[in-house]
């Protein structure tokens, strides 16, 4: 079989100081839980949380390419495959918030009185029955989605990429319905009074755009650490680069459509998420989620030579992964320390751990399959793709 | 002073790029392809610089975000400030649907009269067809002599060995007859 | 409605006899749509269109005498609601406002006529009313609430609210409708096209249309006219000015006087009109007025304050005996 | 060669250049048949009765249509969101497509921006006669004046609407006409000394075909798609914001603008697959239109719609969810209330029928697809409708709701906006070049020889 040729390990260093990395996070958690436990715990439901949308964003990168018949990226659809791995982690942090700190949502808590529908959609069992059934539904789609790449490899069989087309077309509406639904769940209902109908859409918004930065940081590194030397070129770039220019645009456009509507609007009920947000230092921190989301990468992507090379292109797709990071940080802090800031050490370090972890568990699934589907019919044209 | 010119016809995008490898590779002075559709790849065969239009573009576009958004805070908050439902005077999230339009227009019609100028296309000009049938199913080289060495002869053979079904010789200038 | 009642007068020793004996109703096998403003305005929300959330809203409000009559009757302050706009917009002269007792409101609707004649607004006919399409700047809401055998009436004047942050002025492309620096909600008819969305935007759906040339030439008519009240023409929108020719002709008279616009000065013509003193209007920036000491009133509340449109009109709640359901209750 | 099974080629039966120009320009220079006649004498009376419907509305007042002073829209502003949503598949496949490469767009494109154009004059039609004093319609643009320092309000989503639709109108007129320069120039190539070659000379701006030109040309193209791709989508997100500024329970929603847009490609894609079923039977152009774009319009519309019935889920969802009481009337109203018919009409149309696309069978059958986009028409005629009215009619004050019936005016004057529509189609079809033949020829190898790209 000559695909063992295309294995590749990481170097034991790297895992090495990968969980030494994971580890500050851990521990920073733990000196958080301590300190200020309100906050370590809304911080362990962000890093979850992103954790998770970085997998769901690999698993939904694959899902479009096929759904589309996009041959251009055939030849790195091993990355977006293996960010997968990060669903079951994230999934775990989200499950121990949710089990061991139900307080974090007040509903939860029995603060407020609820009744009808509200009080039925939010009651724990059935939050608890949900989130178990969006993992699920998540990690079976993905997971047949990858099998099947991953056979092809051993027969060079066309069925596995017809049925995967298949797979991936069910995958995108379920996939939407689902990530909606959980954001609404485990994000919105924080402050379960206020309600927001385009924050499925803001999430998903967030969730693609930061994915595709995950995805060029990955590719840039793995491309000049070896294993994708080959697979990868400057034309795959520029077409990453289009996307990351295109969704962070994407996601101001949501973004802005929800601001300007309750700004517009101005009744109490819905204005009083922003004026939590917008009020002292958050402030400032609300222009620079702008500034980072948008500003920065649509500037400096706007030339189409920023989109081609690779030192421009990554430095736009870790100020996106800021910007993402900073959204999180905005949407979910701010209710649960009323506001208030202080120097977040523990959000802080629990992001670079969680990186770190989110690199290890990427290694784990990228080690275990051939660095590109050798024998997926797309991969010629993939292989010689110029736009 | 007219110089001496070769116009290839060909039937075919293949022949006509192979054609016009051949011209680059003997230093022949290509006047201009003529073609009915955008040959793509044609222009780095040709060599042709990437336009600089997408420039005008922007600074038109820039242009015209800045000059509305400037003009929408002013006749509401300067000129003329009138309470509208308490809406603040700077109301900036509402001006920005009006700017984001202004820009696109500004931007779109300034490429498209730049693109008129520097083409030189305009209405009811007359056009100068090199062959009638370069706006159907023919595709034009048009060479010229760039100096003494210009071998009417061979460059002729030229055209035809890449596959030109039609080479006339003709002048700077000469009309071509309809 | 609209039928010439005369031809059954009778004159009867020189004065006119309003009875008459030996009428008798019969079946005409006719139908006929009636055009009644009243009629569509009682509705309720459907038994089966109830929302979990709360099947009544709180539209017209119900207290008790003890708790009205809590705290010296005054009300306590409240926190000022949170904004998302700088408050860049301060009344520094006048803020009118008006405040409505629902508690005294027994919906006689002299109110409206007064209004109609005040304002020169047009009557526009059975057809129109049918389509629902009158004009009147005010209209009275009724409510009922308790058992239909024996319900409770609830009689609620309606009328321009003349909210500080208006929903229908920030949607006017034209500037037709704007806040004046008093706190009224200003129309300017010859700057309106008629785009109609400050009517659709309207929560409290009290501006009026003018949806064909209502007025005209009618010499012997038109001597009805109030002559300091513009006629409006087809096109253009209409809405309760809180009888602003009447403030600017106080306030001119004010300062011919050379003295400030007392208290009372201004009676609008609703206020003029009601029987029993349901209606207030005043200067809410004169701490001394009695619009701005009802304000503060235990009672007072404004319709639809949620949205934070800053309605500029209060209500009073109505005093039942007992209340079910505890010390408040939403009607509507 | 897995390559060329995935994808067949763009172009049926191995055409050649000159195959090309001859189908394409054909049809315009004969006289037109029987066929052609009868569907615009059709079409030229509904636009008459329109135009009667108008003229009579514009002489009486707006109270010829059934508005009253609860609900202040209903009908027109209905008809202009739906053709506004009609004009947006044009841009989105003549932009859109074109900046993701997809070359199947290649046989549509033009007939679909000419769709966009007519749609939007129809939808700009609207916004204008719905005004109480129509003839006032140019106050909503900021002009210099005589009368001090009077402006608009740019604060008004209205005024936001103004500029957009003009914008959008001009734009893609200028994007069209681009497109249509070389083409322009092929037809005057072939026409016989006399008037028509003269219309064309001057229409064709002196096009000759130099590569110099076409390179700069390729740009402006690509610039205008660039341009074109943000400005489809902020002109309907500019329409939903009409509605979603407004503090009106079923207006107010954050997600009107993405789902108008969704909504928009929608229909809009319904109807160019309706009109192109028709045009490639009626005009023989059916190498050009082929079993691809009908199976990739059709994913399209199952994707758009699906986003569309994700949208009305989580309207619905979110309603009940939350905790405003008129908010949960509102959508309880639209699905139990007086207008039931109309909301279930516009879930059946928009969200079920749509989903048969998914069986290969039926988006091969060029009958199937073609009732099935009629639907959609319905469906989202009616969705416009439903957000409109049923939010109007029963709103925060019961003693205010009201019905919504409209009149015999209103009705002439939506069929009078097909007459136009249709007019004006079967004119293009005429005179002009409804497949873009530079465009076409620069793909006809595409696919035929496995070229990769």
């Amino acid at each position: 079989m000559n695909h063992f040729e295309f294995k590749f390990r990481p170097s034991q260093s790297l895992i090495r100081r990968l969980w030494a990395l994971s580890g500050i996070g851990a521990l920073a958690w733990i000196a958080g839980l301590v300190a200020a436990p309100d906050r370590a715990w809304a911080s362990l439901l962000m890093v979850s949380f992103w954790l998770l949308s970085m997998g769901l964003a690999g698993g939904f990168f694959v899902a479009v390419l096929y759904a589309c018949g996009a041959g251009w990226a055939a030849a790195f659809r091993r990355v977006p495959e293996a960010m997968v791995a990060a669903v079951p982690a994230g999934a775990v942090g989200l499950l121990i918030v949710f089990l061991f700190h139900p307080e974090l949502y007040p509903w939860m808590a029995g603060h407020g009185e609820s009744s009808g529908f509200h009080a039925f959609w939010l009651n724990r069992p059935f939050f608890l029955a949900r989130a178990i059934l969006y993992f699920v539904i998540w990690l079976a789609f993905s997971g047949m989605l990858i099998r099947n790449s991953r056979r092809q490899d051993e027969d060079g069989d066309m069925a596995h990429t017809r049925r995967n087309i298949r797979i991936s077309a069910v995958y995108m509406f379920v996939f939407g319905l689902t990530y909606w639904l959980a954001s609404v769940d485990w994000i919105m209902s924080i402050e379960p009074e206020w309600t927001s109908t385009i924050f499925g859409m803001y999430h998903f918004s967030g969730m693609f755009v930061s994915g595709v930065a995950v995805t060029i940081l990955l590719l840039i590194w793995l491309k000049r650490s070896a294993p994708l030397r080959d697979f990868v070129n400057e034309e795959h770039l520029h077409d990453l680069g289009k996307l990351l220019f295109a969704f962070s645009t994407f996601w101001m456009y949501i973004f802005f459509s929800q601001y300007m509507l309750i700004w517009y609007a101005n009744m109490t009920e819905e204005s009083v998420y922003y004026i939590l947000r917008q009020s002292g230092a958050l402030g400032v921190l609300f222009i620079i989620n702008i500034v980072l989301n948008w500003g920065i990468p649509f500037l400096v992507l706007l030339p189409i030579g920023a989109k081609r090379t690779p030192a421009v292109l990554g430095a736009m797709a870790v100020v996106v992964l800021a910007g993402r990071w900073l959204d999180l940080y905005i949407m979910i802090l701010p209710p649960v320390t009323h506001g208030k800031m202080a120097l977040p050490w523990i959000e802080l370090c629990m992001m670079i751990g969680t990186m770190a972890l989110f690199v290890l568990a990427f290694l784990r699934w990228f080690v275990r399959a051939p660095q590109t589907p050798v024998r997926d019919p797309l991969l010629a044209q993939s292989l010689s793709y110029h736009s | 002073m007219s110089q001496f010119q070769l116009l290839g016809v060909f039937e075919d995008e293949s022949a006509l790029i192979s054609a016009v490898k051949a011209a680059r590779q003997q230093r022949l002075r290509i006047v201009e392809v003529y073609t009915p559709y955008a040959v793509h790849g044609l222009e780095r065969v040709l060599g042709l610089r990437r336009s600089r239009l997408s420039l005008v573009c922007l600074i038109a576009g820039a242009t015209g975000a800045i000059v509305k958004l400037w003009f929408e805070f002013w006749t509401m908050a300067i000129d003329w400030p009138v309470n509208v439902g308490g809406k603040p005077w700077n109301s900036l999230p509402a001006f920005v649907p009006v700017t984001f339009e202004v820009m696109v227009l500004f931007a779109g019609l300034s490429s498209v009269a730049a693109l008129l100028i520097v083409a030189g296309l305009w209405p009811g000009k007359q056009p100068k067809l090199i062959h009638p049938r370069v706006t159907n199913d023919r595709l034009a080289l048009l060479l010229e002599e760039n100096d003494a060495a210009f071998d009417v002869g061979r460059v002729r053979r030229l055209l035809e060995d890449h596959g030109a079904v039609e080479v006339t010789e003709r002048l700077t200038g000469e009309e071509v007859p309809a | 409605m609209g039928v010439n009642a005369a031809p059954l007068l009778a004159l009867d020793h020189g004065a006119v006899r309003y009875f008459r004996a030996g009428a008798r109703l019969s079946k005409t096998g006719g139908h006929t749509a009636l055009a009644c403003t009243q009629e569509h305005q009682s509705l309720t929300v459907p038994e089966k269109l109830r929302p979990a959330a709360g099947a009544s809203r709180p539209i017209v409000r119900e207290t008790t005498l003890e708790a009205a009559r809590e705290n010296g009757g005054v009300r306590s302050k409240e926190p000022p609601v949170p904004e998302l706009w700088p408050p860049d917009h301060p009344f520094t002269t006048h803020h009118w406002a008006m405040v409505v007792d629902l508690n005294a409101c027994n919906g006689c609707a002299a109110c409206v006529v007064a209004c109609q004649a005040e304002n020169n607004i047009p009557v526009v006919g059975k057809d129109e009313m049918r389509r629902k399409r009158e004009m009147h700047w005010m209209r009275i809401d009724r409510y009922y609430s308790g058992s239909p055998e024996n319900p409770l009436v609830a009689h609620q004047p309606m009328f321009c609210q003349q909210c500080d942050n208006a929903p229908c002025e920030t949607v006017c492309p034209v500037l037709a409708t704007t806040h004046s620096d008093e706190g009224l909600n200003q129309m300017t008819y010859n700057r309106c096209i008629g785009t109609r969305y400050c009517a659709n935007n309207c929560p409290y759906k009290v501006r009026h249309f003018n949806w064909f040339e209502y007025s005209r030439e009618d010499r012997l008519a038109n001597l009805v006219l109030n002559p300091d009240v513009t006629v409006r023409s087809r096109g253009v929108m209409e809405k309760c000015t809180f009888c602003v020719q009447r403030i600017q002709d106080a306030k001119i008279e004010a300062k011919r006087k050379g003295r400030p616009v007392h208290d009372g000065d201004i009676r609008t013509a609703c206020q003029q009109t009601c029987p029993s003193k349901a209606i207030v209007f005043g200067d809410l920036n004169d701490k001394e007025s009695e619009v701005a000491r009802l304000m503060d009133n235990r009672r007072r509340y404004k319709v639809l304050e949620e949205i934070n449109v800053k309605p500029g009109v209060g209500y009073l709640k109505i005093v039942r005996p007992e209340v079910a359901g505890g010390e408040e209750k939403e009607n509507g | 060669m897995a390559d060329v099974a995935l994808r067949p080629p763009l172009v049926a039966g191995h055409k050649r250049l000159a195959e090309v120009t001859e189908d394409i320009c054909r049809p315009m220079e004969r006289w037109p048949g029987l066929a052609w006649w009868a569907a615009f004498v059709v079409a030229f009376s509904m636009l008459m009765l329109g135009v009667t419907a108008v003229t009579y509305e514009i002489a009486t007042g707006i109270g010829t249509w059934g508005l009253n002073t609860t609900v202040g829209w209903a009908f027109g502003i209905t008809n202009f969101v739906f053709w506004i949503g009609i004009g947006h598949a044009g841009t989105l496949i003549s932009a859109i497509l074109f900046l993701f490469r997809q070359r199947w767009r290649t046989g549509v494109n033009r007939a679909a921006e000419a769709m966009t154009l007519f749609a939007v004059m129809c939808a700009g039609i609207f916004p204008v006669i719905h005004l109480g004093r129509p003839w006032f319609a140019y106050w909503i643009f900021p002009y210099p004046n005589f009368r001090g320092s009077l402006w608009m309000n740019y604060r008004s989503p209205l005024a936001w609407d103004a500029f957009a639709i003009s914008t959008y109108f001009i734009i893609s007129a200028t994007f069209w006409y681009v497109g249509l320069i070389p083409d322009l120039a092929t037809v005057r190539d072939r026409a016989n000394p006399g008037l028509r070659k003269k219309i064309f000379t001057i229409l064709s701006f002196g096009w000759d075909g130099g590569y110099k030109t076409w390179n700069r040309y390729e740009m402006v193209y690509l610039l205008l798609a660039g341009l074109c791709t943000p400005l489809v989508v902020s002109v309907h997100t500019i329409v939903s914001w009409d509605f979603a500024t407004a503090v009106i329970p079923g207006w107010h929603a954050t997600i009107f603008p993405p789902y108008f847009v969704a909504g928009a490609i929608f229909s809009g894609m319904a109807m160019v697959l309706t009109l192109m079923i028709i045009a490639r039977k009626v005009m023989g152009l059916e190498a050009y239109i082929n079993k691809r774009h009908l199976d990739v319009m059709s994913k399209l519309i199952i994707t758009t719609g699906s986003i569309v019935g994700l949208a009305y889920l989580t309207e619905f969802f979110t309603a009940q969810y939350g905790s405003n009481r008129y908010e949960q009337f509102v959508f309880l109203n639209r699905a139990r209330g007086p207008f039931a018919w109309a909301y279930w009409t516009m879930v059946s149309c928009n969200v079920l029928t749509p989903q048969i696309l998914w069986i290969r069978k039926i988006r091969n059958s060029w009958t199937l697809v073609f009732i099935i986009t009629i639907f959609v028409n319905i469906g989202m005629w009616f969705e416009r409708f439903v957000i409109i009215v049923t939010s109007l009619h029963r709103d925060y004050l019961p003693a205010s709701w009201a019905d919504y019936r409209p009149t015999s005016v209103e009705i002439a004057t939506l069929i009078g906006s097909f007459g136009l529509f249709f007019t004006l189609f079967l004119l293009f079809c005429r005179v002009l070049p409804v497949i873009a033949i530079a465009e076409i020829k620069g793909v006809l190898k595409h696919g035929v020889q496995g070229e990769a790209h």
